[in-house]
């Protein structure tokens, strides 16, 4: 290897050109399982891909890619949060109960700053314990978890909130959207390209994978390993505030804990979509394409008539099947990576 | 089946099931009609699960209820829908004395053994909503005749879609026994010839949970294109699939109608989603459960059929077959009605 | 340009730097020298801003600083090189270097496209062709510790610190740095370079400081002194010889490996090792020596050939099998495959013979601890506690953990890949006595070492390889320095 | 390096957080002696807070409460040791409920079920851990995906029925006492089961194996440890012990469904995580997961019997797993400031982002 210099270059481009087709075939390759199973179930069904199926389709991802935006980021930095699932239903909840007590004065826009105020407030208590007092995130957010939960049923104690008590500004932006195409989606292909674009081509954002590739060789780079883990939380934390208002606006009546038991789906999606859990590696859009796949199924399961008690274990079975194939996948072009690079040095 | 054969011990061994502990201990003295109601009376309301907003309105009447005749009440409960849960609580009641312990089952069999050791120590239990099994309570408060709500429900519907189409049915948790019961007399009644143009294509699950109920609802109406109704016989799924509905074109062409409190589906049959759905008054059952429940640990009752006992403003009740107390009919709501009632 | 005055720096009840002065000027590259756990890495954290020290100052131009954190120094001009490499495996090269100083584009964007021409370039310098855009996971040793000293060189820093940068660098690629430093130090930067091979030391620096025990021995001009002063400041007495091997007569066969080939990697190894032997592996860093002997004990499966071990045959891909069989290995990377860094040192040291430290299924601690005991000793590995975690001890002396880890197992066949790899000169004497020793014993071993004084002193044969195959067989009478480099880089495959 | 590829991710060649390692504090306060003096304060609490709450009784409930959660512990200890986790615990203990009510209704005996059903349940675990040793994934992945299949299959073989009745004989031997003692038969089992497993993790091969595995599973493999094969054992005995959870579970109560068990894993990672075992593997004792699973539970029993509401309850849960992992950091950080005034100690060299 040593002796070649000249040849570097061309020899290069062509392994960077397969290590980047090695990322970009995770999202391709769920391209491809989210294609066939929509094809199939097309067949069966021609309804599945009627206007108002792909809006549904799109319509339930929404938050669920929203929320694994927010966690990829953080699983990038080689940590978790549980507490989403239950940040959104203390969001849902709380914003439900402060618009509904004044729904003329309190809009959509009031709404929402409140809600993604609580959720950053949340994400900020997670980044601090986690960042600056090193307390081991999986014990940190299953601790939250518990106790957002705890503090929500709470507030809400047994009380519901009802649609008639909401702003209709707010139930619009739930159901409605601009030539029809519904504004949730619209707002988390926002989020997705804003946060996947800030993630690849900015010097902090790398930052994020450095951290989670090697915490000590970070702090070593001088890359601010606390600031970037707290700052992943607390977009978390907001982007499932951001999250459980648009879950009031959707569904209008919220009672105590919507999304209980979100945390595992949020991370299932994220770990579909190809984000190594020991972090470092994957994509927001990877993320999102998860989620996808995982209400995709779920529609696509009930649409072929499968029996309900079937449901579950084929969710199961297929979540299997897409992180098997992924796997080897990427074992795979490793391989080839490894007698190719060989190939190169002789 | 084979190995079955070999031995050992089966459902049909002879007396294999567990038989009741104290059948000594449920079936007391005497009851005297005449007893006076016992002041500082301790009863304790066990729903399914805390922060289900119907089960608080059920027990903040039965709470209010206690005040009446001078005893007190509490509501202590888990925060997710299970028996294991409830048997913790059921324990814990028992350690604490109360004196009678008011149920909502998650689970018939399984709160049955915890509640039997509390009966051995004297504490009344009534269930109420959800029945737990027969010789594991004293009393099942019934809101309705489980076979009326099941038949009316599909009456109901009948009416709206001129008994013709497919319809599907969205229930609550796949054990729900409530639920099954009524299903099962949704399903009898649709036997009859009437009905013969009706069929029932689906049973869909969507676990009192609002966004699974939602799903679950679209999943249906996609599933189903020719679908013409769908019941559903619990409160969290007909509020979902009305907003689902409501939202979506199929608003006006596939009728909805199930079990609901007034407040959540208000909306729905103002803009035309829904236009008739059922309910017992939960206050009462509340009330009438907390009247029931002094009365047998006053001993004016033992829960034995054809017993009467004073419930306040709802006046007598007696006991029927099994030792139910069914409240009274559902009753329909609709756009005329629905603003007359806040809860 | 950066000093040091009189600091002290403790970890715990270790005084790893004890009132240590230390000057870097311009244009002069300063030699650090000391045995393991001198407290050289600790002086070099401590000016990296890693540490700070809890006595003393570190001054800037004259001027007290005080470092933040490792962010600070790298603001302050001064680029590091430690001694462990500290790479983000799942980053591309070119970002490796470059984290958190990218190169920019418009709007505060990362121009990837200058990142890797800038990589390649630096690549070019040093003379060697690692291709930017690949992930570093799966980097040899060797190649990490170049994408390190890139990274270090791209900073164009005012101080350039290196850690026994050159330990898992074969002459080829050292040759190459110091050329690339020479020119540094000329243009007026300040180097400040660490290394257990004397040689290096008198060939790069112009001063040199010695540190014993943390604690500051000497500082002088490197022209004052002797490679044999040098020693003896470091050691504190005189050493005997460095290669103090023993001639033995190679007994019966011990090892046959036979047309070894994993696809890709390397291809028809063919050699045997008889008990009492030292063959040595030598050849070009990535020529495949590491794979070669990862195969043979088991790590990786093999894809033909056949590997034996006193006359048995060992199944492909399973340690155990060949752990049973007598076969030990001490691998290259002791911080990822050597070491369990989190465990205590007689936990490491017991790993390998938990059979042996049993009463009945239940293991003794204190027949575990006599046993770590013994060997700590014999090798006169530094430390204050059996049970303290392996990673706070110095470099040199997790290396003899590793070592003692294994001679524990008491083999019949022993391969070594770069056993000497940052150990101190005293101990390298120490470590070829001890496998002098063991193969006087009538232990088969096959030693991979980059260190080619190493190969030629301690080798009864030299098999060298070359792009994953066998280019030479060179007994211990023929074997030169040109021989060997020879073979090595393909020039002649004749002596075969 | 192609080894490290194939193997789970992050126990490759990414160096580990900890650097500096073993922070001064695990000398002085160790996590798992801090979690057994709160659970001594608490016991000692409600003794002198509730007439209800020492009595034997009591303690038979609550103890009783926790057999399975506590029979699950024994196993997850082991596999996060190692630096692995089974989040499937609770669906196969749902799955072996349904099981046994499916195959006692269809007139099996039942004791050719319960055997049949700990089977399963090894299968079960079989897969989990084929899956993560052979094709390397990660098990958090794998199990949050078999946990979603397995309680599916438990709807598919029982559906919504509740199947019921099951013979007196071994219910009693499930919520029975051993006679002359107010201990259930499940906690003496438990009992010896602990022993068992606290003699595995802490004083054999096996156990320094799994340590090993869980810190540098690298190093392990090079040590000729057979990482693959002894976290493939893992699993199954994980599988195994959650499909006997299963079964102890639907004897007491008596009532088996395809939701029993719902929501454990976390109850039982909880218990884990508060016992003191690191999740990043490698560190922890078995006695701080016990005295974690009995802190939980005694807590839980003594709120209720004070009447503190759920909410209540879950907040408390939450805080204590919190702040008993805190703690003692925050007297770390404060001794190391009094003793030297720097900010970067060897303990600021931990990794700052550890699971
Ligand atoms: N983080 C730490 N915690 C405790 N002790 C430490 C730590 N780092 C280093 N030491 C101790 O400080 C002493 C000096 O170690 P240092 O790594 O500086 O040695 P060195 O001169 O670089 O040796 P080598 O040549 O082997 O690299 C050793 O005794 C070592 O055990
Ligand atoms: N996991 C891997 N993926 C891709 N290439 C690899 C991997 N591991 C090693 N290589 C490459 O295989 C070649 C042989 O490496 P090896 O480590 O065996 O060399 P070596 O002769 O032992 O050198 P040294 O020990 O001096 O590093 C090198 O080019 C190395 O970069
Ligand atoms: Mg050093
Ligand atoms: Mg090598």
């Amino acid at each position: 290897m040593t002796a070649v210099t000249a040849d570097a270059t061309p020899g290069g481009r062509s392994a960077r050109g397969l290590v980047e087709l090695v990322f970009r075939a995770r999202e391709l390759s769920l391209v491809a399982a989210l294609a066939v199973l929509v094809l199939v179930t097309t067949a069966v069904n021609p309804n599945f891909l009627s206007g108002q199926g792909v809006k549904d389709i799109f319509l339930n991802t929404s938050i669920l890619a929203l929320l694994a935006v927010g966690q990829s980021l953080v699983v990038i930095t080689r940590n978790i949060d549980l507490s989403v699932g239950s940040v959104v239903g203390l969001v849902a909840f709380c914003t439900g109960k402060f618009v509904s007590a004044d729904p003329t004065g309190r809009g959509v826009l009031t709404a929402l700053v409140f809600g993604v105020a609580i959720g950053a407030v949340c994400g900020l208590l997670n980044g601090l314990l986690v960042s600056f007092c090193r307390v081991p995130a999986l014990v940190v957010t299953l601790g939250t978890l518990y106790v957002i939960q705890g503090l929500d049923h709470y507030i809400a104690h047994g009380q519901q909130i009802n649609a008639v008590d909401l702003p209709p500004a707010l139930l619009h932006l739930g159901n409605e959207g601009v030539l029809g195409v519904p504004y949730l989606p619209v707002i988390t292909v926002v989020v997705m390209l804003a946060v996947g674009y800030y993630l690849r081509s900015y010097p902090s954002g790398r930052d994020f994978y450095a951290i989670g590739s090697s915490p000590e060789a970070a702090r070593l780079a001088g890359v601010p390993v606390r600031r970037r883990v707290l700052a992943a939380y607390l977009f978390s934390g907001a982007l499932a505030g951001l999250g459980g208002v648009l879950w009031l606006a959707r569904f209008g009546t919220v009672v105590a804990d919507p999304a209980r038991g979100w945390e595992l789906i949020v991370v299932s999606a994220v770990v579909v979509g190809g984000v190594a859990i020991v972090g470092g590696v994957g994509t927001v859009y990877g993320a999102v394409l998860g989620a996808l796949l995982l209400t995709t199924i779920g529609s696509a399961l009930v649409v072929l008539k499968v029996n309900s008690f079937w449901q579950q274990a084929l969710t199961g079975a297929l979540l299997l099947l897409a992180i098997t194939v992924d796997r080897v996948l990427a074992v795979r072009v490793t391989r080839l990576l490894r007698k190719r690079s060989v190939r190169h040095g002789a | 089946l084979g190995l079955a054969a070999c031995g050992g011990t089966t459902k049909d061994s002879p007396a294999t099931s567990a038989a009741p502990a104290q059948s000594s201990a449920a079936a007391p003295a005497k009851a005297d009609p005449n007893a006076p109601v016992k002041q500082g009376l301790k009863l304790a309301f066990l729903p399914k699960q805390i922060n289900n907003p119907y089960e608080t309105i059920v027990d903040d009447a039965g709470i209010e209820a206690t005040k009446e005749f001078a005893g007190t009440a509490k509501e202590v409960g888990p925060s997710d829908a299970s028996a294991s849960s409830q048997i913790s609580y059921i324990n814990t009641l028992t350690q604490q004395g109360q004196d009678a312990i008011l149920i909502a089952a998650n689970d018939a069999n399984a709160v049955c053994g915890p509640l039997k050791q509390a009966m051995a120590k004297g504490i009344k239990v009534v269930a109420y909503d959800s029945d737990a099994a027969k010789d594991c309570r004293n009393l099942f408060i019934n809101q309705a005749s489980s076979e009326e709500v099941g038949r009316s429900q599909v009456k109901l519907l009948a009416d709206m879609i001129g008994h013709k189409g497919d319809i599907a049915i969205l229930s609550a948790t796949a054990n729900a026994t409530n639920q099954n019961t009524w299903i099962g007399f949704m399903k009898d009644e649709l036997t009859k010839p009437e009905y013969k143009d009706m069929k029932l294509v689906k049973v869909a699950y969507g676990d009192d949970d609002d966004q699974k109920s939602f799903q679950q609802t679209q999943g249906l109406l996609q599933a189903y294109p020719d679908l013409k109704g769908i019941i559903s016989p619990t409160t969290v799924g007909i509020s979902a699939g009305a907003r689902y509905i409501s939202g979506s074109k199929y608003k006006g062409k596939v009728v909805l109608t199930g079990l609901g409190t007034p407040n959540q589906m208000k909306q729905f049959v103002k803009d035309g989603t829904v236009q008739k759905f059922a309910l017992w008054n939960p206050k009462d059952l509340g009330y009438l459960a907390a009247y029931a429940a002094a009365a047998l640990s006053s001993g004016q009752i033992t829960g034995t059929e054809g017993e009467t006992f004073k419930a306040g403003k709802l006046g007598e009740k007696t006991i029927g077959k099994d030792g139910e107390v069914i409240l009274g009919p559902p009753f329909t709501f609709e756009a005329s009605n629905i603003d007359q009632f806040d809860f | 340009m950066l000093a040091l005055r009189k600091a002290g720096k403790s970890f715990g009840a270790v005084r790893a730097l004890r009132e240590v002065s230390l000057e870097l000027f311009a244009g002069e590259a300063h030699a650090l020298a000391g045995e393991n756990g001198a407290g050289k890495s600790t002086l070099v954290k401590t000016l990296s801003g890693v540490h700070r020290p809890d006595e003393g100052e570190v001054l800037l131009d004259g001027a007290p600083v005080e470092f933040g954190g490792p962010a600070a120094a790298q603001e302050a001009g001064v680029a590091v090189i430690y001694q462990e490499p500290t790479l983000f495996p799942d980053l591309s090269v070119a970002e490796n270097i470059f984290m958190g100083r990218q190169p920019r584009a418009r709007f505060g964007r990362i121009d990837r496209r200058a990142m890797h021409a800038e990589a390649t370039e630096l690549f070019t310098g040093l003379g060697v062709a690692i291709d930017p855009g690949r992930p570093a996971r799966g980097l040899s040793i060797a190649d990490q510790q170049l994408v390190e000293i890139a990274k270090a060189l791209s900073r164009r820093a005012r101080v350039l610190i290196m850690d026994e940068p050159t330990a898992a660098l074969s002459g080829n690629e050292v040759a190459r740095l110091f050329n690339v430093v020479k020119t540094l130090r000329e243009q007026g930067c300040a180097v400040l370079f660490i290394s257990h091979r004397l040689d290096e030391i008198f060939e790069l620096c112009q001063r040199v400081t010695i540190l014993r025990d943390g604690a500051w021995v000497a500082g002088e001009p490197i022209s004052a002194l002797t490679p044999d002063d040098l020693v003896r400041r470091m050691v504190g007495r005189d050493l005997d010889t460095l290669y103090p091997k023993q001639d033995t007569l190679p007994g019966e066969v011990a090892l046959t490996v036979g047309r070894l080939t994993r696809e890709g990697v390397f291809t028809d190894v063919s050699f045997e090792v008889r008990r009492g032997e030292i063959v040595a592996l030598a050849g070009l860093v990535g020529a495949g020596r590491s794979e070669v002997a990862r195969a043979i004990f088991g790590v990786d499966r093999w894809d033909a050939g056949t590997v034996e071990v006193g006359g048995r045959r060992l199944p492909p891909g399973s340690p155990t099998a060949a752990m049973a069989a007598g076969l030990a290995l001490v691998p290259e990377d002791r911080r990822q495959q050597g070491l369990v860094m989190d465990l205590s040192i007689e936990r490491n040291i017991g790993l390998t013979g938990l059979k042996s430290v049993r009463r009945g299924p239940v293991i003794s601690r204190a027949a575990e601890r006599d046993r770590a005991r013994d060997w700590a000793a014999r090798l006169q590995l530094k430390f204050t506690r059996l049970g303290d975690a392996v990673n706070v001890l110095s470099g040199g002396n997790q290396q003899k953990v590793v070592l003692a880890k294994w001679l524990a197992t008491d083999p019949a066949v022993l391969i070594v890949d770069e056993p000497t790899r940052g150990i101190d000169i005293g101990t390298k004497a120490e470590v070829h006595r001890l496998l002098s020793e063991l193969a006087g014993r009538g232990i088969a071993i096959l030693m991979i070492s980059s260190d080619l004084p190493e190969v030629l002193g301690m080798a009864d044969r030299v098999l060298v390889m070359h792009e994953g195959r066998l280019a030479a067989e060179i007994p211990r009478e023929r074997a030169t320095e040109e021989s060997v480099m020879s073979a090595a880089t393909g020039r002649d495959g004749a002596a075969a | 390096m192609a080894h490290d590829l194939m193997t789970t991710p992050g126990t490759g060649s990414a160096p580990k957080g900890g650097a500096a390692g073993r922070s001064p504090l695990g000398r002085f306060v160790r996590w798992d002696v801090l979690v057994t003096a709160l659970l001594i304060a608490v016991f000692l609490a409600g003794a002198a807070g509730s007439p209800d709450f020492a009595n034997a009784g009591n303690l038979s409930f609550a103890l009783g409460d926790l057999g399975e959660i506590a029979l699950i512990a024994l196993a997850m200890t082991l596999l996060v040791v190692a630096a692995e986790v089974d989040l499937s615990v609770a669906s196969v203990l749902g799955l072996s409920s349904a099981m046994i009510g499916a195959l006692w209704d269809a007139g099996w005996a039942i004791e050719t079920i319960i055997p049949l059903v700990v089977v399963v349940g090894a299968v079960c675990g079989l897969v989990n851990g084929l899956l993560v040793t052979r094709l390397g994934l990660p098990s958090l992945a794998v199990t949050i995906g078999t946990l979603a299949l397995y309680r599916g299959l438990a709807y598919v073989v029982l559906g919504d029925k509740a199947v019921a009745e099951f013979p007196q004989r071994y219910t009693d031997l499930v919520t029975g006492d051993v006679p002359g003692t107010p201990i259930p038969y499940p906690v003496a089992l438990f009992v010896l089961l602990a022993i068992i497993t606290g003699v595995v993790l802490h004083a054999t091969g096996a156990g320094r194996a799994l340590f090993a595995i869980g810190s540098q599973e690298e190093a392990a493999f090079f040590a000729g440890i057979r990482v693959k094969r002894i976290k493939l054992v893992l699993f199954v005995v994980s599988g195994t012990m959650a499909a006997f959870a299963g079964v102890v579970y639907t004897l007491r109560y008596g009532s088996a469904r395809a939701d029993n068990g719902f929501g454990v894993e976390l109850a039982v990672i909880a218990a884990v995580l508060l016992g003191g075992v690191d999740f990043d593997g490698g560190k922890g004792t078995l006695g701080g997961v016990i005295a974690g699973v009995l802190l939980i539970g005694l807590l839980r029993n003594l709120l209720m019997l004070n009447d503190v509401a759920t909410e209540i309850q879950s907040i408390v849960t939450g805080l204590l797993l919190i702040v008993s992992v805190l703690t003692p950091r925050l007297a770390a950080v404060v001794r190391q400031r009094r003793r030297s005034p720097a900010p970067h100690t060897p303990l600021s060299s931990e990794a700052e982002s550890n699971r």
